[in-house]
């Protein structure tokens, strides 16, 4: 029998436990303080954020879920051009330059000396092969393919695009800034080892780009400069010799640590980021010194339920949008980082489609914020009277609401924002409310029409196509399957015949004047039949940065390239200086 | 001879948490005599429990003593120190077998860890070794099997149980061992073991007195050589066992007899008496006897102030038998 | 006398594995189905996410076709349970949809080590210090009982996140001692020398201490209660009336006392996952509770399912080893475990 | 029921736990038509610290703390309610009906409770939260309460067995008395002390899952709590700019709503928990 | 009340009614497996009406499973219990246990568990009616309830009102007794009916229920450890060991003349006033 005594021993055991655990613990407490020193040498390394909110899992450009740099830079991957915000050019990266031969046929031209991190020359071969990947495959670029016959090696340097009829050039010229250009003699393994190139976490990327992937975990990733890279005779070298990305898991955690410093360059939003500089003296600065501080590129619009009650009158939507205060969302909601939004699918501001935005048609068909109209239009246009509890009730006895407006949990700006389109409907005798589920839960809703009004960004991004990509997502019927099934533009079924034609027009207009007015048009159906409302400019991405460590950040007054993290923002690699 | 341990006058009450008295034990005034067995009897809520506490020295919040002395071999226990008290006289002059021995031992220690607790908490010069051999001896000497210090109480049966207790208590030759309630929860016949155990160890001289505390008159009648009749914080009456059990003069004694059932020939040709009513509240009990409103030989003295002590031949506190003129009385009180 | 390991032990322990093997598929079930029935398709999630990284509408349409096949989403309910199922005594949790394409396991694999090393210190060195303290106040009761018990019920029930937001605001934000937020320095890189250890051990100073607060209140009140009933017993008694002095007896007390609290110390480890998801994500801190609420975001089903597996069978597990260590602790629930008169 | 009042009203823990308790319930009912403050509209900047319009400052949204506040509590108040109802409701069911019958019907609702109760509940609790498509308060509270009833049944389970021996049980039988109105009538009394503890302490237990389901996100739709003001407080980043009014008000509301209840509990513990008294 | 002159020889010499309650192998087990205990195992005896039996055992002997089987609370494991010859089985069958209970009813052991302490005792008193097929109207029913409070010696108004703990013990248990009494069973199992009554009222509840068969010729079986009791009161004793009856007869007889082993040990372990306890071992 073995004595029980052991139990006696186990609590000693214990006792002798706890004392070592408080021992250590007294230990941390003494040495904590003054431990809090970076591995990485601080002045050779620069830290952004805001670009991966999870655990990095692939690296592979064709995959879903992909991590930083790949997605979201050219440090690894490069693409050929990069899309330029401010002049709406293409800038080279990896090619040199492109030229329409006729139409139907687009040459691009390479780079001397491009090379793969492994030492491989980067040729035509690699770049033909890459784009013949998403015909192969179903992967983000895939749709190319929707208006390309072929693709042909012309000799080492140059690669020849044939385009089909109607082809949209701008969405050839869409793709050529965002197909990452991957190394055949990998891919090719790949390929034959997966049965496919999606499938792949890719977990050792071998690129062209000036950084390596050095290391990664949950908590952040780690390029490190090649110091091989191809382009040092056109592009010179970068400056920092390490950049991480750390991942926060909140915002809060993310600012705090631009705020000290601890983050040089941030994509991440900041509640009234000008308090920083303004109120606190700190070293941190945007785009423009001033309001909107960044630019604006993307429009979070609010999609209306065409099809559903007094929602379908569009006389109801019109009153709904003269009600919204527009300023205050700006104000609000935006922290002023956005000019109040306009009746127009086309951002008036700051990037190149302003060109086709006209002022006189916003004027004439258009509405903006204010109430006393859209309490005419209830009253006047559609006789509608006001019930007891403060809201309007259709001479046919339908009461406006309650109808609910409703974006993901946690996108505080848009929560913000649709919490100041609930209050100002109710103050004008609109019955919203807001909702704001789980991520999943929205999606499904937006996907599958089920809803009243939906906040969501139509045709994000920034390419050589918008806004053509903005109005058909908006306002194109076709290919959209019924309410119920799932959707991945035009959530709430609008349909107008007239669309269709005027799209087809744009996507093949050369001229300018032409295609102003073809989206002029469309801009003009869209004020006319309201099936969602603009609620104000975002910048696609935030552009914050800490000059505590690295400085000669691009700003409007050192306009050196647009104040971009994919696309052109590579190039801030390699101005940025390490301070004093 | 000397009394080992004497109570005079001794009042022990409770305060319950409002703060009033609750009087267990309310004037009681007994000796302990070397080489005796005495009885207390009564009752449930009597008094006779409250009674053991004091006389095992050991009193408690919210038990407290609010009169009278008690000596242990002459000396006054106010005198004592609580360092004293513990090391010196509890266990060593004084012991008990408490009521509900069946919960008296550490559930998760082994009985041979008490035995080393309790020897060398008196003895710390002992070793553990010298302690459990001492436990051994103790047990074969009465006749237990030693094995029992290597178990659990929860492997004991509750006879065997109440019995370790006692050598447990009596470790430490002790002059008095007091025993509360020690057949309640028993089957008759580890009753029996239990109650030859006692009297061996007054008989090997382990012991030098015993005093049983409980309820049952018949069992006094083969144990005890006086015994003492508890009612509502008194002793009602106190005499041999000859004269409680086969002449008993106070009414409450005589129906306490006259309830017995026991399994004898004959027995079930008497006719048993109870008493009607209840015992006093003891927050506040009844001028005069507190006998009274059950007594079926009651008069108006009864009511108007307490007996005393009738020490003429037997002590008995009852009116009936007060013929002693007041003199001799507080003699009496004063013994 | 009885062995400790005896047959009727042996039937014991057979009838508790079956009891727990049990409970352990009624889980897997649980785990399976409840996930499905969050509204919405993860496939289309993990492409508008796509869409939120600006690709286009026309790719988004082929791509979810694609992963849709790809996850066996367009199978029936029950050829995906049965291919769970299968999955799962294989060892393979399947591919995380939010973490495309990593398995499931291998994530888990890099955070469990987080959570354990930060709740699990924690919710000891709480327990400890909480039974201490619990002990003490019982035996010492007055004013000092009356304190500690009022503050422990109080600290018992401020939430950990409460506790931990008002850490960060004083001793992060307001006066910067400690960091705000995250496992350890981002330019570190996990690995075992002095300095990333030292390091990591300033980011877990936080989280810890607002979790060890709440654990002290939650034990030093149970244990308090316990002491204060075995200070009360029969057996207490006879050994204080044995002439055994108050010190000894009160370690007899603590230690019987201490008993019941084991089986709290299995509850807290079993609670031990609501604790963390929530003070994780007050701190950033890398571990299962972040990637849990992320994946409940994301609707990730195989990642929802493989955290809700662990931490079933490690609370399945804990508690059966507790059960059976409690018995060898404890020779009176012994008894009763194998039926002993 | 006068006796048990009156035998609570003696412990000190209950009245200043009921006095605390109550005076958050005044606070929360009364409150809100003492000040004339919508919850919903903006009265104030962006996190404008405590002023004289605006007592606790405002929000991330730019409203009155104070009127949150109050309804804040208002909704979590309720949720508990709810929660700690349904959860006291099924659980007692479940307990008594199992306690009570024996034999299998015992056996497989115990089955139940256990494999219940080894399955982490905020696990469940999450994944319950969304599925359901309308998150109301009462919902969330039902959500609540259906998650943390098994305690309870395990507990008053145990108590019936050890009830259903008591001879009055016995009495009641041979006195022809039905089985349900047994259960109601000879076992239910007894345990009311027991159960009024037991819900004292889902109520609190049921705004703190509240708070930590809205800290997650998983809150109430179109209303405020105070786990809501808490997750806003977070999410619009009150901790880095300093608002403390955003987020100390509510956690200090947490803790003394749940914190009071508890200290009932404990009061009533003292009371019918004869062990825990001073007296013998 | 019987004079004590009068009971003189009365075990002997009274003659009793038909069979009234009987069992036939009646046996009864817990748990199984190693937990397997046969509690009650394979008993047989007859009683007959008017007759007072005493079931003696030590704890752990069966009796008290015995008595809740008797009283249908309990099913037996094998075996019948006959009322009248009428299996109590069909009445279980039949959903008929009222009517079982109109004959045959109990007094506990314990009288304060006995009371539900949340409503005054005159509920419980009050519950009895709902065995009779009709339910008398009120005033009968509190009127038959004043006679029977009467009949066990107390004052209705007096102790009606209250709640148990307002009680001793003794009056609880006569309570108890009247309850018994308000549906005018034939047979009354009395469970330690005073083993938790102090010894100065102990007396006054045997008296009473052994004048209620004088009265109303009531069968009682009392169940109990305690012999001395058990011999007082009893015109036969049934000794109980280990789930089986080991030795029966009439009282006077296993008294004086006890036969079984186990018997012999039980009679000489209890100390008595007149005769000599064997204390040396």
């Amino acid at each position: 029998m073995t004595s029980l005594v052991g139990v006696e021993k186990g609590w000693r055991w214990l006792g002798v436990t706890a004392l070592i655990f408080t021992l250590f613990l007294a230990s941390l407490f003494m040495t904590a303080v003054d431990v809090y020193a970076q591995r990485l040498p601080r002045n050779e390394t620069l830290y952004k954020a805001g670009l991966q909110w999870g655990p990095p899992s692939s690296f592979n450009p064709f995959g879903a879920n992909v991590a930083w740099p790949i997605n979201n830079e050219l440090l690894i991957y490069e693409t050929l051009f990069a899309y330029n915000l401010l002049t709406g050019e293409l800038d080279p990266v990896l090619a040199r330059s492109y030229e329409w031969v006729d139409d139907a046929t687009l040459v691009v031209t390479l780079h001397d000396g491009t090379r793969w991190q492994d030492g491989a020359p980067l040729t035509a071969s690699d770049v033909a092969y890459t784009v013949s990947l998403g015909d192969k495959y179903s992967v983000n670029f895939s749709p190319i393919w929707d208006h390309l016959t072929g693709v042909h090696v012309l000799d080492d340097r140059r690669v020849q695009f044939t385009l089909s009829e109607n082809a949209h050039k701008g969405m050839v010229l869409n793709y050529l800034t965002t197909i990452r250009i991957v190394p055949e003699h990998i891919w090719v393994e790949i390929e034959a080892q997966e049965g496919g190139i999606t499938q792949f976490a890719n977990l050792n990327p071998v690129g062209s780009g000036p950084y390596r992937l050095l290391r990664f975990s949950p908590e952040q990733i780690v390029v490190e400069r090649d110091d091989n890279y191809w382009g040092k005779g056109v592009y010179g070298t970068p400056a920092p010799r390490f950049i991480v990305h750390p991942i926060f898991r909140s915002n809060d955690a993310g600012n705090l640590a631009l705020e000290r410093a601890q983050v040089d360059l941030s994509q991440q939003f900041v509640p009234e980021v000008w308090k920083m500089w303004e109120d606190r003296g700190l070293p941190v600065s945007t785009w423009f010194d001033e309001a909107p501080y960044f630019i604006p590129a993307s429009i979070p619009t609010l999609f209306i339920n065409v099809h559903k009650g007094a929602l379908a009158n569009p006389l109801v939507r019109r009153a709904l949008a003269y009600a919204i205060d527009y300023e205050r969302i700006a104000e609000t909601a935006m922290s002023r980082y956005s000019p109040p939004a306009r009746s127009s699918m086309i951002i008036p501001v700051g990037v190149p489609e302003q060109a086709y935005f006209s002022e006189e048609l916003v004027e004439e068909h258009g509405w903006r914020y204010d109430p006393a109209e859209a309490v005419r239009i209830l009253e006047e246009e559609l006789g509608a009277t006001k019930g007891p509890d403060g809201i309007y009730v259709l001479p046919d006895g339908t009461r406006l609401g309650p109808f609910t407006v409703q974006c993901p949990f946690g996108w505080t700006d848009w929560m913000t924002a649709l919490e100041i389109v609930a209050e100002s409907a109710r103050a004008v005798g609109i019955d919203v409310r807001t909702e704001f589920p789980e991520q999943p839960v929205w999606n499904d809703r937006l996907q599958t029409g089920n809803f009243d009004m939906i906040l969501n960004t139509p045709a994000g991004g920034y390419t050589p196509a918008h806004p053509w990509l903005r109005f058909r997502d908006v306002l194109d019927i076709r290919g959209v399957p019924e309410m119920g099934s799932i959707a991945f533009r035009n959530w709430n079924r609008y349909e107008n015949p007239r669309v269709a034609e005027l799209l087809d027009q744009a996507a093949v207009a050369t001229d300018e004047a032409e295609l102003a007015r073809i989206y002029q048009e469309l801009d003009k159906i869209f004020m006319q039949d309201v099936p969602a409302i603009p609620l104000m400019y975002r910048p696609w991405e935030f552009f914050t940065y800490n000059e505590t460590y690295w400085t000669n950040f691009p700003s409007d007054d050192n306009p050196y390239t647009s104040p971009l993290h994919n696309h052109t923002g590579v190039r801030v690699y390699f101005n940025v200086r390490p301070a004093q | 001879m000397d009394a080992l341990v004497s109570v005079r006058n001794l009042k022990a009450y409770y305060k319950t948490p409002d703060n009033q008295d609750v009087r267990a034990v309310d004037g009681v005034s007994l000796d302990i005599l070397p080489g005796e067995a005495l009885g207390i009897a009564g009752e449930s809520g009597c008094g006779k429990s409250t009674l053991s506490y004091v006389l095992s020295l050991f009193v408690q919040k919210p038990l407290y003593i609010k009169e009278g002395e008690v000596f242990v071999e002459g000396r006054d226990m106010a005198s004592f120190d609580e360092k004293t008290l513990q090391r010196e006289v509890r266990g060593k002059v004084i012991s008990v077998v408490p009521q509900g021995a069946m919960n008296s031992l550490n559930p998760t220690r082994k009985i041979r860890h008490m035995v080393i607790d309790v020897l060398r908490e008196h003895y710390p010069e002992m070793s553990p070794r010298e302690a459990v051999e001492r436990g051994r001896e103790r047990l074969e000497f009465l006749g237990l099997p030693p094995r029992v210090l290597d178990v659990y109480p929860h492997q004991l049966s509750g006879g065997m149980k109440q019995r370790v207790v006692t050598v447990i208590s009596t470790l430490l030759n002790p002059k008095v061992l007091i025993v509360d309630e020690p057949t309640s929860a028993l089957d008759v016949t580890s009753q029996k073991i239990v109650i030859k155990l006692l009297l061996d160890l007054l008989r090997k001289k382990i012991i030098q007195s015993i005093v049983f505390i409980t309820h049952e008159l018949p069992l006094l009648r083969h144990v005890a050589d006086r015994i003492a009749i508890m009612y509502a914080g008194k002793i009602v009456e106190l005499g041999t066992m000859q004269e409680i059990i086969f002449d008993p003069k106070h009414p409450y004694t005589q129906a306490l007899i006259g309830s017995v059932l026991t399994p004898e020939p004959g027995m079930k040709d008497r006719k048993v008496t109870g008493i009607p009513g209840r015992p006093p509240d003891m927050k506040m009990p009844p001028a005069g006897c507190r006998f009274q409103e059950r007594c079926p030989q009651r008069f108006g003295r009864c009511g108007e102030e307490p007996p005393r002590v009738n020490v003429g031949g037997r002590e008995v506190l009852c009116w009936l038998l007060q013929n002693e003129p007041a003199s001799e009385l507080a003699d009496a009180s004063a013994r | 006398m009885p062995k400790l390991i005896d047959s009727a032990f042996a039937r014991y322990l057979l009838q508790k594995i079956l009891w727990y093997v049990l409970a352990f598929f009624v889980a897997v079930a649980l785990n399976f189905f409840l996930p499905r029935l969050i509204p919405g398709n993860p496939v289309a999630v993990i492409v508008s996410q796509m869409a939120q990284q600006g690709v286009q509408s026309a790719a988004l349409e082929r791509l979810y076709a694609t992963y849709m096949a790809e996850f066996g989403l367009d199978q029936p309910v029950h050829v995906q349970f049965i291919r769970y199922l299968s999955g799962v005594f294989r060892g393979d949790l399947g591919t995380s949809f939010m973490l495309y394409p990593s398995k499931v396991s291998d994530v888990i694999r890099s955070a469990l080590p987080w959570t354990l090393a930060l709740q699990i210190p924690a919710i000891l060195v709480g327990w400890t210090l909480g039974n201490v303290l619990g002990a003490v106040a019982a035996y010492k009761r007055g004013v000092f009982d009356r304190t500690v018990f009022i503050s422990a019920l109080a600290l018992s029930r401020v939430p950990y996140y409460c506790l931990a937001i008002i850490l960060v605001y004083l001793l992060a934000v307001t006066w910067p001692v400690f960091p705000v937020a995250g496992g350890y320095s981002f330019g570190f890189y996990p690995e075992w020398s002095l300095e990333f250890i030292l390091d990591a051990l300033y980011h877990y100073t936080l989280p810890f201490l607002s979790l060890v607060m709440v654990a002290i209140g939650g034990a030093a009140v149970g244990m308090r209660e316990m002491s204060i009933y075995e200070l009360g017993t029969d057996y207490v008694n006879y050994a204080k009336r044995l002439g055994i002095s108050d010190a000894k007896v009160v370690r007899y007390v603590f230690r019987n006392a201490m008993l019941p609290q084991v089986t709290g110390l299995a509850l807290a480890f079993g609670t031990m996952v609501g604790g963390a998801l929530v003070t994780e994500n007050v701190f950033s801190y890398p571990g299962l509770g972040t990637l849990l609420f992320s994946a409940i975001r994301q609707n990730d089903y195989p990642m929802i399912q493989g955290i809700t597996l662990m931490i079933t069978v490690t609370v399945l597990i804990a508690n059966f080893l507790v059960e059976i260590a409690y018995g060898f602790i404890d020779p009176r629930i012994r008894a009763a475990q194998v039926g002993e008169k | 029921m006068r006796d048990i009042l009156r035998i609570l009203s003696g412990s000190r823990r209950f009245l200043v736990g009921f006095f605390m308790f109550g005076a958050v319930v005044l606070f929360a009912w009364i409150g809100p038509y003492l000040i004339d403050t919508d919850p919903f509209t903006r009265v104030g900047g962006l996190y404008s610290p405590p002023s004289k319009e605006a007592w606790l400052g405002t929000d991330n949204f730019g409203r009155d703390v104070l009127a949150q506040l109050m309804y804040g509590t208002r909704t979590s108040l309720w949720i508990g309610l709810v929660g700690g109802v349904v959860a006291t409701l099924i659980g007692v069911t479940v307990g008594t009906v199992a306690g009570y019958r024996g034999g299998w019907i015992e056996e497989a609702l115990m089955g139940l409770t256990n494999v219940l109760i080894t399955i982490p509940s905020i696990v469940v609790l999450i994944l319950l939260s969304i599925a359901v498509d309308s998150r109301s308060a009462t919902v969330m509270g039902v959500i609540i309460g259906i998650t943390a009833w098994p305690w309870t049944a395990r507990a008053v389970r145990a108590q019936t067995s050890s009830l259903k021996t008591r001879e009055h049980i016995d009495i009641a039988r041979i006195s022809g008395v039905g089985t349900l109105e047994i259960m109601l009538v000879e076992v239910l009394p007894y345990m009311l002390s027991y159960i009024g503890m037991a819900f004292v302490l889902q109520f609190s237990e049921g705004i703190l899952s509240e708070a930590t389901l809205s800290m997650l996100g998983l809150g109430p739709f179109q209303t405020v709590s105070l786990g809501v003001m808490l997750n806003w407080a977070l999410l619009w980043e009150a901790v880095r700019v300093g608002a403390w009014w955003a987020f100390i008000p509510p956690t200090i509301f947490l803790a003394i709503t749940s914190f009071s209840l508890m200290l009932m509990n404990a009061g009533m513990d003292e009371v019918f928990n004869p062990r825990l008294r001073q007296h013998q | 009340m019987l004079a004590a002159a009068e009971r003189a020889g009365v075990g002997a010499g009274r003659r009793f009614g038909e069979v009234i309650l009987e069992t036939k192998g009646l046996t009864r087990v817990f748990g199984s497996g190693s937990h397997r205990l046969v509690a009650v195992d394979h008993v047989d005896f007859q009683i007959r009406s008017g007759e007072i039996v005493a079931l003696i055992g030590e704890s752990g002997s069966g009796k008290t499973t015995m008595g809740r089987m008797l009283l249908g609370l309990l099913a037996p494991t094998e075996g019948q219990v006959l009322f009248r010859g009428k299996d109590l089985e069909e009445y279980r069958k039949r959903r008929e246990m009222r009517e079982y209970w109109r004959s045959v009813q109990a007094v506990f052991q314990d009288p304060f568990a006995s009371f539900n302490s949340f409503y005054k005792v005159s509920r419980t008193l009050m519950n009895a009616f709902k065995l009779l097929p009709k339910r008398p109207p009120e005033d009968e029913r509190k009127e038959k309830i004043y006679r029977a409070v009467d009949a066990v010696g107390l004052n209705p108004a007096e102790v009606l009102d209250k709640h148990p703990h307002e009680l001793s013990g003794g009056q609880r248990q006569r309570l108890m007794i009247a309850r018994a009494l308000l549906v005018e069973p034939e047979v009354l199992i009395a469970d330690e009916p005073t083993s938790m009554v102090d010894a100065s009222s102990r007396a006054s509840v045997l008296n009473i229920l052994l004048d209620l068969r004088e009265r109303l010729n009531l069968t009682i079986i009392f169940i109990t450890h305690d012999i001395g009791m058990a011999y007082y009161t009893s015109d036969r004793l049934l000794i109980m060991q280990h789930g089986r009856i080991v030795e029966q007869g009439p009282s006077e007889e296993i008294i004086r003349n006890p036969r079984h082993e186990y018997t012999k040990r039980l009679l000489s372990d209890v100390p008595t006033l007149h005769q000599e306890w064997e204390l040396s071992s």
